[in-house]
């Protein structure tokens, strides 16, 4: 196989949680964009391991691995989402901006400071 | 493994899939029947009623098929078929016998059963948010939550008979069986057996779809051919998780008799297994949602440790 | 001695011999049920043995028996006797949406003509169609079961046991007779 | 998994992309049903939807994975992201009370910003990819990836970092149990609606289990969701 075909998904892949994570508002929706995104890097990760045919398989192991991780950040961010669903009761991170500084606190810039957050958290 | 091979397993699947579960609905009608002191159907076919089943089809075809005005309609419509499809592709890789007497044997058998059978959950979840309805709803998350919580124990146990074996793949771990093994794998038995009911939301682990307060859960807004798709999912789901217990922890085609009829010994074994399950529903009443819960986190999974710090001492001393 | 989980064992020994024991179900319209002997189902009627008394339908508590009669005038049997007359049955009808089955209308039946039939499935879908002439009530008359043997034990029935009394005083007293023809028999001899 | 062994025996003559091998089709066709349903699994307004559209995504990358044999890694990307996360992901969808139908807040105002940076993310990436990779052929031999291959590696040269994971998803599960306790009088209690106008959030939840405490106080009592 072409190692042309998965790679370009994957970058695809990619662009698309890229997207998601840029454009959503709903924190749920950002954290499934995370995982595309990872996604995109297991596939990546998946098939240059078959394309080296690593005696170690670094690859699989590391998407393996990755998968574990993603478990455990999707555990994580929906206990955090849960628990602001809760005390603020809306899961919209375009109005979670109470750690920005107030003077800075344009409404553009609202959607990429929590984007940081839950990278952070993540 | 030639086409007409494979599409003979195919078909024999298939078949086992759609006569299998209603045997065991039948049986499940009559054995809760006499364990209450009734006959059961009795009318239908004739003798003792035993097309009851065929007829109760014929009638679930018969109706209309409703769709709530407020439902997610695609989504609604598509969720019995992803309930049911998963226990179809599981039967795919049980083996019956000896000599590849199995749908399709898997490398990774095991993982791919228990990936496949966690699919059948999002069946519930998108027919209770789906169905527009609050009980629907409630029905949905408390599937969800059980089924997140009974995973993890039914993955350990399993994952100690792995470690016995030294093998992902079923008729591997068939392979290695010898008949001490169900002593030293009893406690992993109990869990597996146990977290499998409640996946299949069988009485006593009935609280997603307790008809007593929330209707019938996730399932309450279907009628007709779909709610029988649901109901022929979870007697499937009987079915696998029987063959599974009986695959994992009871030997499966192991037994008393020349290896030629060890298809008869898995069959014996599931049908068993089946009757426990029906036997549970009648005994025992509903647990409460947090009873449910403490019973998955606070006995099933130390108890799943357990077995696994068993066989992993016992494997380490016979080794 | 109270070990952990015999309580949920016991609940499966429970179901388990509750299956293999008989069911309880009664597979009625297959299966006739057993009846007690003097089921009070429904009241037949021996039409032979009424004669238009009215009793029955006099005591009933609520009304519920119909019956309708003429007169006959029977010619006279000889020729000096007078013609007699008779009462001939034109309508006997009980109206089962009434009928409380007290059995009073049994009870006082001077001539046995009515009699508790076990019969019950004589349910109708219109209630007017409840209240049963007589040719259905002589039908179920086939249905009432000989009367239950007396007990070896019971005393005997009234008539039977004066008509004994009777016929034991007789024979007690042909005997003395004889006794005493016995007795004079030789006393007489003597002196003659 | 014949059929890819004999995919990777073919000689470098036939490696064009005019004539590829049946494996190549079904990966694209598979690829292109992957992309789709991620695309509107990050475009769809409706919540839920998207979260099924991820499924079908995750499991066709599942398909994917067994296509480049790598066929352990494949049910486990379907046991722990179709079992598990897209599940978890569905509760936090309901939890957090996803309407059935469009919900119109679901994108924010800087979509035309994000599909910029996207497109723009994806042409680089693309183009690299392209440039970079183009000769390259993977050579899938049978077996890369079954279970006795993948416990090898993982227990003989990454059982450390394999140990180190554990003790991760130990933290992520005590950390998840901590962050949803809801500790006696401490976290206030869950309330649906809309959020108090000015007020800091520190004081927050003090403000909140004060007014559970008094609910004769003057401010009306918190509604429960």
């Amino acid at each position: 196989m072409h190692l042309v075909y998965p790679a370009v998904l994957a970058a695809l892949l990619f662009s698309v949680g890229v997207y998601g994570v840029l454009a959503r508002r709903n924190v749920v929706l950002v954290l499934m964009s995370v995982e595309l995104m990872l996604n995109a890097v297991n596939l990546n990760l998946v098939a240059f391991d078959a394309w080296l045919r690593d005696s170690l398989h670094a690859g699989q192991a590391l998407t393996l691995f990755t998968i574990t991780v993603a478990a455990a950040e999707i555990g994580l961010g929906l206990a955090i989402v849960l628990l602001v669903f809760r005390t603020r009761g809306t899961a919209d991170i375009d109005r979670l901006t109470a750690l920005g500084d107030p003077n800075e606190d344009a409404p553009e810039s609202a959607p990429e400071a929590a984007v940081q957050n839950d990278r952070a958290v993540a | 493994m030639s086409l007409l091979d494979t599409l003979l397993r195919c078909v024999a699947v298939v078949v086992v899939f759609l006569t299998f579960p209603l045997i065991i609905g039948q049986t499940e009608h009559k054995v809760m029947a006499h364990m209450q002191g009734r006959l059961g159907p009795m009318y239908a076919g004739g003798f003792h009623g035993w097309a009851q089943l065929v007829a109760d089809g014929v009638k679930f075809a018969q109706k209309e098929d409703v769709v709530p005005l407020d439902a997610d309609r695609r989504v609604f419509q598509l969720a019995p078929a992803v309930a049911l499809l998963p226990y179809m592709l599981v039967l795919l890789v049980i083996p019956v016998g000896p000599e590849g007497f199995v749908g399709q044997a898997v490398d990774a058998g095991l993982i791919f059963v228990l990936a496949v059978m966690g699919i059948g959950v999002l069946g519930s979840l998108m027919a209770g948010w789906a169905s527009a309805n609050k009980f629907s709803l409630l029905g949905g998350l408390r599937t969800a939550a059980q089924l997140m919580s009974y995973e993890l124990p039914m993955l350990l146990a399993a994952a100690s008979v792995a470690m016995a074996a030294g093998t992902l793949s079923l008729p591997g771990i068939l392979g290695a069986f010898h008949w001490w093994w169900v002593p030293w794998q009893l406690i992993g038995a109990f869990v597996f057996f146990t977290a499998g009911l409640a996946e299949l939301q069988r009485p006593p682990f009935d609280m997603p779809v307790a008809d007593s307060e929330i209707i019938f859960g996730a399932y309450t807004e279907y009628t007709g051919l779909r709610f029988a798709f649901f109901l022929l999912s979870e007697y499937a789901g009987i079915l696998v998780i029987s063959a599974l217990t009986a695959v994992l922890f009871l030997g499966g085609w192991h037994g008393p008799m020349p290896e030629s009829l060890g298809w008869l010994w898995t069959l014996l074994k599931t049908f068993a297994l089946a009757f426990v399950v029906i036997w549970l529903r009648v005994t025992y009443p509903r647990l409460r949602e947090d009873q449910l819960m403490r019973f998955a986190w606070t006995c099933l999974i130390p108890l799943a440790l357990l077995q696994l710090a068993i066989t992993g001492v016992v494997k380490v001393a016979i080794s | 001695m109270n070990i952990p989980g015999s309580g949920l064992a016991k609940g499966l020994a429970v179901t388990l011999r509750t299956m293999t024991k008989r069911s309880v179900t009664a597979q009625y319209p297959e299966v006739q049920p057993e009846l007690p002997p003097r089921t009070r189902g429904v009241i037949a009627l021996l039409e032979e043995n009424c004669t238009v008394c009215m009793l029955c339908a006099r005591e009933c508590p609520d009304w519920c028996i119909y019956i309708d009669s003429h007169k006959e005038t029977l010619p006279a049997a000889e020729p000096n006797a007078r013609a007699r007359t008779r009462n001939v049955l034109d309508r006997f009808a009980i109206d089962f949406s009434l009928c409380m089955y007290c059995g009073i209308c049994i009870e006082v039946c001077p001539f046995d003509a009515l009699f508790w039939s076990p019969e019950f499935e004589y349910a109708e879908t219109d209630i007017l169609e409840l209240t049963h002439e007589r040719d259905r009530l002589r039908e179920w008359m086939w249905t009432v079961p000989p009367p239950p043997a007396l007990d070896p034990a019971a005393e005997d029935p009234k008539e039977i046991a004066m008509a004994r009394k009777a016929a034991d005083k007789l024979a007690a007293a042909a005997e003395a007779a004889a006794a005493e023809a016995v007795a004079a028999g030789p006393a007489g001899g003597e002196p003659a | 998994m014949s059929l890819l062994a004999a995919a990777g025996s073919l000689d470098p003559a036939a490696r064009s992309f005019l004539s590829p091998t049946g494996v190549e089709i079904v990966f694209l066709l598979v690829g292109l049903a992957v992309l789709g349903s991620a695309v509107i699994s990050v475009t769809t307004r409706q919540l839920v939807h998207a979260a099924l559209w991820l499924v079908v995504a995750l499991g066709g990358l599942a398909i994917e994975f067994l296509l480049l044999t790598a066929e352990f890694v494949a049910w486990v990307q379907v046991l722990i992201y179709l079992g598990s996360v897209v599940v978890l992901v569905l509760f936090g969808l309901m939890l957090t009370k996803a309407p059935i139908g469009r919900s119109p807040d679901a994108n924010s105002g800087n979509r035309w910003v994000a599909l910029g940076v996207a497109l723009a993310a994806a042409g680089t990436l693309v183009t690299l990819v392209v440039d970079a990779f183009r000769t390259s052929w993977v050579d899938l031999g049978a077996g890369g990836g079954s279970t006795r291959v993948t416990g090898e590696y993982l227990f003989r040269y990454w059982v450390l970092p394999f140990e180190a994971l554990s003790v991760l998803l130990l933290a992520a599960l005590v950390g998840a149990i901590v962050l949803s306790r809801t500790g006696k009088g401490r976290v206030p209690k869950p309330r649906a609606g809309k959020l108090r106008a000015g007020k800091p959030v520190g004081t927050n939840g003090r403000a909140a289990s004060a007014t559970t405490a008094r609910p004769t106080a003057s401010t009306p009592p918190v509604q429960e969701s």
